[in-house]
């Protein structure tokens, strides 16, 4: 299974903070970029705010590239740029 | 030694104990502190309040992380960094870096390298209630260009 | 209209109440404190206490100098300082500069260069209390090189 | 009247903390550097705390070169580099 969380206006616009993947619905080790090609394929309407150019991506809490590789049990975060301080 | 702690919290916190606290130690010498406050205005429109999200667990670490990379990097006794979430009034403090050091070049340079490393690493969100409308504040293009500069040669 | 106040005194000061009052206007949003405490050890020797003498009528003068070329320099709100003379103990706080802005980067580069400015051209003068003797301080290199990367290109 | 104020190691080294030389004991206007030599001529003992080559100096309580030109009724400091903060 993988988890995967949305935070702040991406949170917003899908309407959920997570999602799960059964280890059925995507083979792994897989890369971020599948994942949201994936999201987007099952649900046309997340199609804009998934393919926004300035997502930002975490996988088990540590930054990462769209490109870096998930295998099972992971925690995927999709969010936009951040604005703290 | 290097005394360094991290908090996120809902709960106001207390800026003269924390300052107090990074000056107890008798060898620091300067103690340098940042402290961010809601606006009352951004962008031309006036500001009721601030709604600040993060990403519980990731928040931590990447706090942590930014205090041993300065630990690392400055001659710095103490640091010490909090970060509100939750709901915020105008005027009330966001964040506090505090650095402790003999040496007030380090103190300055740390404090100033925690916060634009938080400002581009840690995951927070901010999202303003004004007059007119509510909307999640962009990223600026500033805070990118400022880490830039503690890129290692 | 920015807040500027110099103040040299022999009492000890409140550095919570100097934080309040520059982080009480409400368009601050950043604020950067530098206070710099008496160390226990210079040198290699203990100390025991500080005595600090100074130029009454000069330092006010320079220090209210170093406040409008800061302020002609930085987009600031306010700028507070604050330096005690007198006999000092260890831990004691001798100074403290405080900045508040808009923006963050003038916020640390003003207070930075206060204090660069101040540790060169106020007359201030240290004299320590050792656990054998007493000794004038001397005046550092590293505070001559600090203030010149603040000179006008 | 010309009014000499000396600090900290400087004051300890002369023994007092200011001079004042009357308007016939020094032509005016004259510069630090005279000051100097004058004072050295009256007070030999002075000579070494006085020819120290790190002395700082004002005039009216605004930083003045060695060179810079006093006239009368000027109040001028001779002081070790500073070392507050």
């Amino acid at each position: 299974m993988i988890q995967i969380l949305f935070f702040a206006r991406l949170r917003e616009q899908l309407g959920q903070s997570k999602v799960q993947l059964s280890s059925d619905a995507l083979e792994t080790p897989t890369s971020i970029q599948t994942v949201l090609d994936y999201l987007q394929h099952q649900n046309p309407s997340w199609r804009d705010a998934l393919s926004s150019p300035d997502l930002c991506f975490a996988i088990d809490q540590e930054q990462a590239q769209v490109t870096d590789l998930i295998s099972q049990n992971c925690e995927v975060a999709i969010f936009p740029p951040v604005t703290g301080g | 030694m290097t005394f360094s702690r991290v908090s996120v919290q809902t709960q106001v916190f207390d800026v003269a104990e924390r300052y107090a606290s990074l000056a107890s130690n008798s060898s620091a010498g300067a103690v340098v502190t940042f402290v961010g406050h809601v606006r009352d205005m951004n962008l031309g429109q006036t500001i009721q309040s601030l709604e600040l999200e993060h990403y519980p667990g990731m928040t931590e670490k990447v706090l942590e992380q930014i205090n041993l990379e300065a630990i690392e990097r400055f001659d710095i006794n103490g640091l010490d960094v909090v970060h509100r979430v939750g709901v915020l009034d105008v005027n009330e403090a966001i964040v506090f870096v505090g650095v402790s050091s003999a040496h007030r070049g380090d103190a300055f340079q740390a404090c100033e390298f925690v916060m634009d490393a938080l400002k581009t690493r840690a995951p927070f969100w901010k999202k303003e209630q004004g007059s007119d409308n509510t909307a999640w504040v962009s990223h600026r293009d500033s805070d990118s260009q400022a880490v830039e500069r503690w890129a290692k040669k």
